[in-house]
């Protein structure tokens, strides 16, 4: 509950600590929404950003140059997304930022980005098009153009799947996107769709859908839903007596879908770039390191933002900063393409968006996502 | 900080200062009316939508699209204030609440207007000079009829709408006028808006935004057109200026409103208040 | 000039108006008298257009009035007062007599946008016979104040001022003396009579007998509804089913 | 299926009708639109959640507690903020936004205080089992709201038609001045209606946060919206009406997804609202005359 001010309080505590051996400072930008709705997602990756820039500039930083996070709360909002933009850029005059939390404010502040020329980096946005704003815009998070395929043929290996039913939100750009590759994906395996059945942000009943969903017997069933009416969604098939299992998106890939929906998640497929049961060492870590900073448990959101910003460092060691701040915001985003890296969510690469009518684009994550399926409820890796 | 730092870091408020601003004027209209209308945050979406569809798709001319975005609100204001405006009070603010949900629920269902995705990659046209300009030709209008028979007429018409009849006011009609006039005003900012931040989703233009737009016109007075400008520039500045406060900003914000409205009726700008301190 | 023929009225089961026939004629003072709930108010609310009749007809010049908006009948020369005072509070005394000018300000929606010189110059007219109104009923030098902070009276003489400003043929007074003293219904005693020298049509409905005595032509009595006696106010008051109507009721004023 | 979806109506229809109760209540007695009714929603829920996971008291004291909590808090609108209104005559229009604002301090409170996440009750609090019956299924816990929302309406109606503070509270809902001169204590029963319809609020959120997993300091906002729709289908101020109209709210809605497709259910429930208020403001059940029972 508190969760808020301790981080603050650490990163406080973390500044005065800090040796006076540094020749500089990197200033980097931090947008995302710390209030709001969207906040249950911008404070665990603002979370694993601090930590990792904690743990970078305990080994010395960037060749000696300390990293600095400058925070921004953009609160979800795509004109705060601007404006914090704005001042990052201009006032605070970073190198390149992390953020905005959601894809739309990324839509309306990536622009800004892309005209000054800096690098605007997205752990969280997950909506197709984003790169296509400019060749500035690079993000962390695999689109579900790319965990949905994995996903769905894991699943049809594991269940065998001829028909399915579809449940989704479709007023929120998230769900409406994971749903959109699903269909495709579905109609390209030959998969018949037997009901597709949608929902509104804040709803909690629904029995209705699921009831005429399980009038067509499907194999299972479609849900790229977040993790709060995942949870319900779940719940209120197993007491109507729906056995089919459900597939999930990156929605689902949260500890707190297993804790509210208990029994009910058992056999749910979930498709996600990270996976808490991950036994690299890379992953060991982080999960150990954020408890402690914490005293919480990571999700996704912490580990992309955790490991972008090593992504980042790995860049900045590449190239030679001068100072002067137009030539350096261009030397990394030349330098960061090119980066591959190995962190808490696994291999990860960059790969270049297609042509946009002709004009370049950014780069989008080049990731092989897990799939994992809920066991005795334990998320657990399905080969 | 020299000039041009100081406007590339703050343009958008600036812009934003000005666009909600309109906004403010444009419920004012209907507020000076006594109409409480919950609408404008759709006329503004439509507006939007309307102006982005057209640059974005048709490549049309940055004025055109403008000028659509202001007449294709008017046009369903037209079309819904007729029967709506039957309605009045309570009746009226829920019928608009509900006129509100119905255009993000077919904003959110269209494939023109990308779904619940949106609208992106809007071109960024709007500068400085076409705010000032919407603000200053909204400004001079809403004077205009301020002090003609028809501003006489909505004053009259709040106080007493069956004496004003009596008076031989078609309040049909005026009302109707500052229903259809408030959507144009909303749809330009709304145009203007869409094309300096580059996105459109349909829940920009939900009760949220209704209530923020209300609240900046309550916030600043509806005594005149001073007011909703000062509310409208306070309520866009007040996220910058309470950063401080985190995770309690939204709440300064509700407590505002509840001040204002049990201690400053008339909102902060009244000009009846400033004469009585001056006689004292 | 305004008749009503079997004219009727009902709210729920309740006739408040049961086949009203009245004829008021031009140039005269009419008076409407009754006791309290007779339906006095009612007669003004059908004439205005504020209620539809359930029954009968109403003409004003020959012309039906049934079916228009009350603007419409007020465009048609008809303005009232209200027996509980309805002034703009907030609007100054001025502004309040140039609403009453509404309908009679012709220049259009160009006109007031880009201040044109026939704009200026209805405006400037309006504003100065808009003074010769208040200057007229006695409110002149408070011109500027605002509707809300005058007196009892003084607001009635506003209320009237405002009806007049719309240049109306026959007009409709609901108890214009109420909670005047002596010298104020003096004043609009003779404020009535001037009216009439200017071919105004004056309906009114009051309670204080000495007042609709001494000023009107003919007096019409309505009692639950139905009109029980119409005439010269020496023949009314000695009506015996008059007298039967006001026995044991208050006195009225 | 068909069957099913009866149930399903009925069971979303009262979670609608449970919250419209106390909403209808305050425009009945008081005139107002309190907005802050979905704040009070979602505090009341925050609430119990409060005194069960932290102070481990069991959910049947709880939750008279918890919704003596939301009274109280709904008597804090009524006196610090309605009541000011009351006294200076204010337009109706001042009510509506005072109490956007008290909404907008709620949530944002309790964002600060709790989190945005999403939380609910411990499932071990009760039986998660369904009644089965043939083809329909029902859980237990929601069969319980249901219940409770139809009780809670019918002693509403009950109070109001044959209590003597029903009786007083028609009066003030017919006309408050009037009221007063009958020397009815129209403040005090001001008060007690903004306790009760809190109370009942609080109540909502609570039975909602259980059967659901629901709670997050925006949970009202939605409900709101849902409520409005709820009461004025029934009839603003109309205790009967609310629940008739969340019961008829809920039946559209599962009928359109039943018959239609679920993405028209919004259109249609809003769509509904707004055909209501043109043709039939009064609502769709009863007469217009009594705002009360």
């Amino acid at each position: 509950m508190r969760v808020f001010h301790r981080p603050l309080l650490l990163a406080l505590a973390a500044f005065t600590l800090i040796p006076a051996a540094f020749a500089g400072e990197i200033r980097i930008g931090l947008a995302e929404a710390l209030t709001g709705p969207a906040s249950q997602y911008g404070i665990p990756i603002r979370n694993g950003f601090l930590l990792a820039q904690d743990e970078i500039n305990a080994k010395g930083g960037i060749a000696g140059n300390r990293i600095v996070l400058v925070e921004e709360d953009e609160r979800g909002k795509k004109e705060e997304a601007i404006n914090v933009y704005k001042k990052l850029i201009f006032q605070d005059k970073v190198l390149m930022i992390f953020g905005p939390t959601l894809s739309n404010s990324m839509f309306a502040a990536g622009p800004i980005a892309n005209m000054a020329h800096l690098v605007a980096f997205g752990t969280s946005n997950t909506a197709s098009g984003i790169t296509d704003i400019g060749p500035y815009i690079f993000r962390s998070s695999p689109m579900e153009a790319d965990v949905v395929p994995v996903t769905l043929k894991a699943a049809i290996k594991h269940v065998g799947l001829h028909k399915v039913g579809i449940i989704y939100g479709n007023d929120d750009a998230f769900t409406k996107s994971g749903y959109d590759v699903f269909r495709q994906v579905l109609q390209a395996d030959h998969i018949a769709v037997v009901d597709t059945e949608t929902y509104s942000k804040g709803d909690v009943d629904f029995k209705a859908q699921l009831t005429k969903i399980k009038a067509q017997s499907p194999d299972a069933i479609i849900c790229p839903c977040l993790a709060e009416e995942g949870a319900n969604i779940l719940i209120q098939a197993r007491a109507l007596g729906i056995k089919a299992p459900f597939i999930g998106g990156n929605g689902f890939n949260t500890p707190k879908l297993l804790e509210n929906a208990k029994a009910a998640a058992e056999g749910t497929i979930v498709g996600s770039p990270w996976f808490d049961g991950n036994p690299s060492p890379e992953n060991k870590h982080f999960i150990a390191a954020y408890r402690k900073k914490y005293g919480a448990d990571p999700n996704q959101f912490s580990a992309q933002g955790y490991d972008a910003l090593f992504i980042v460092a790995e860049a900045l060691r590449k190239i030679h900063l001068t100072g002067q701040l137009s030539h350096d915001r261009q030397a990394l985003r030349d330098a960061l393409p090119s980066i591959r890296f190995t962190g808490a969510t696994g291999h990860f690469a960059f790969r270049a968006a297609p042509l946009h009518g002709g004009k370049p684009g950014g780069y989008d994550a080049d990731q092989a996502p897990f799939v994992y399926i809920v066991k005795n409820a334990k998320f657990t890796l399905l080969k | 900080m020299d000039w041009s730092a100081w406007w590339d870091t703050y343009s958008t408020l600036v812009l934003s200062i000005g666009v909600y601003g309109m906004l403010a004027l444009s419920i004012y209209l209907t507020l000076s009316c006594g109409l409480l209308s919950l609408a404008n945050a759709a006329f503004m979406g439509i507006g939007a939508y309307v102006s982005a569809i057209i640059t974005l798709h048709y490549e049309w001319p940055f004025a055109l699209a403008l000028l659509l975005g202001t007449a294709a609100p008017a046009a369903v204001a037209l079309l819904v204030g007729i029967p709506v405006l039957r309605l009045s009070g309570v009746y009226l603010a829920m019928a608009t609440l509900g006129f509100g949900e119905v255009v993000r629920v077919v904003l959110l269902n269209l494939d023109i207007t990308g779904g619940p995705l949106g609208l992106n990659g809007i071109p960024p046209l709007t500068t400085g000079w076409h705010v000032l300009l919407a603000l200053a030709a909204t400004i001079l209008l809403l004077q205009a009829l301020r002090r003609s028979r028809i501003g006489r007429a909505f004053e009259a018409i709040r106080e007493d709408e069956t004496a004003a009849r009596l008076m031989g006011i078609a309040t049909d009609r005026i009302k109707l006028l500052a229903f259809v006039l408030g959507a144009a005003i909303a749809g330009l900012a709304g145009g203007l808006n869409a094309h300096y931040t580059f996105t459109l989703s349909p829940g920009n233009f939900g009760f949220e935004s209704a209530v923020d737009i209300l609240t900046m016109a309550v916030l600043g007075g509806i005594q005149g057109l001073t007011g909703p400008l000062l509310g409208g520039a306070i309520l866009t500045l007040l996220p910058e200026l309470l950063r401080g406060l985190q995770d309690f900003r939204m709440a300064a914000n509700g407590l505002i409103l509840i001040l204002v409205v049990l201690f400053l009726p008339h909102g902060l700008w009244d000009p009846a208040r400033f004469r009585r301190w001056v006689r004292k | 000039m305004l008749r009503l023929e079997n004219l009727s009225r009902q709210f729920g089961g309740v006739r408040a108006l049961d086949e009203v026939t009245l004829n008021v004629p031009a140039g005269q003072i009419y008076g409407l008298i009754g006791p309290n709930g007779a339906g006095k108010t009612t007669v003004f609310n059908l004439v205005t257009g504020l209620f539809a009749p359930t029954g009968g007809t109403l003409e004003f010049d020959g012309r039906t009035l049934l079916g228009l908006p009350p603007e419409r009948i007020a465009r048609r020369g008809i303005a009232r007062t209200f027996q509980n005072i309805r002034l703009f509070q907030e609007m100054s005394l001025i502004d309040n007599v140039i609403v009453g000018m509404h309908a009679h300000l012709p220049y259009g929606f160009m006109d007031l946008l880009l201040r044109t010189a026939n704009f200026r110059n209805v405006e400037r007219k309006a504003r100065t016979r808009a003074l010769q109104l208040l200057h007229r009923v006695g409110l002149g030098p408070l011109c500027n104040e605002l509707a809300g902070s005058l007196s009892y009276g003084n607001q009635r003489k506003l209320e009237i001022a405002r009806a007049l400003a719309s240049n109306p043929r026959l007009l409709l007074l609901d108890e214009p003396v109420a909670g005047m003293n002596a010298t104020e219904k003096n004043e609009i005693m003779s404020l009535i009579r001037s009216l009439r020298q200017d071919h105004l049509t004056v309906f009114m409905i009051e309670h204080d007998m000495r007042f609709v005595m001494g000023l009107c032509d003919t007096i019409a009595v309505l009692n639950f509804g139905r009109i029980i006696a119409a005439g010269k106010p020496a023949a009314i008051q000695a009506d015996p089913s008059v007298i039967e109507a006001y026995l044991g009721q208050e006195e009225p004023a | 299926m068909f069957a099913q979806q009866v149930v399903n109506a009925i069971s979303l229809g009262s979670v609608y009708a449970l919250f419209a109760l106390g909403f209808t209540l305050v425009f009945g007695i008081l005139g107002v639109i309190n907005l802050s009714h979905g704040g009070i929603f979602m505090l009341g829920a925050y609430a119990a959640l409060l005194l069960i996971t932290r102070f481990d008291i069991p959910f049947w004291v709880a939750l008279p507690l918890a919704m003596a909590a939301s009274g109280t808090l709904g008597l804090l609108i009524d006196v610090l903020i309605l009541r000011l209104l009351r006294k200076r005559n204010a337009p109706h229009l001042m009510p509506m936004i005072a109490t956007i604002g008290a909404a907008i301090l709620m949530t944002s409170l309790a964002q600060g205080l709790f989190g945005s996440e999403t939380r609910r009750f411990p499932l071990e609090l009760f039986d998660q089992a369904s009644l089965t019956w043939g083809p329909i299924t029902i859980p237990v816990v929601q069969a319980g709201i249901t219940a409770l929302s139809v009780a809670l309406m019918l002693i509403m109606v009950w109070v109001l038609r044959h209590t003597r503070i029903g009786q007083a509270l028609r009066a003030i809902s017919e006309s408050p001045r009037a009221a007063a001169l009958l020397g009815i204590p129209v403040e005090r029963l001001f008060h007690l209606t903004s306790f009760v319809a809190a109370a009942l609020g609080g109540a909502a959120g609570i039975l909602i946060g259980l059967s659901f997993d629901a709670i997050s300091p925006f949970m009202g906002q939605p409900m709101l919206h849902k409520g409005i729709a709820a009461i004025i289908l029934g009839g603003l101020g109309d205790v009967r009406g609310a629940v008739l109209g969340g019961l008829f709210l809920g039946a559209a809605e599962v009928f359109a997804v039943t018959f239609l497709s679920s993405e028209y259910r919004d259109a249609l429930s809003f769509g509904l609202l707004f055909l209501v208020l043109l043709w039939r403001p009064q609502g769709l059940f009863g007469a217009s005359s009594t705002r009360s029972a």
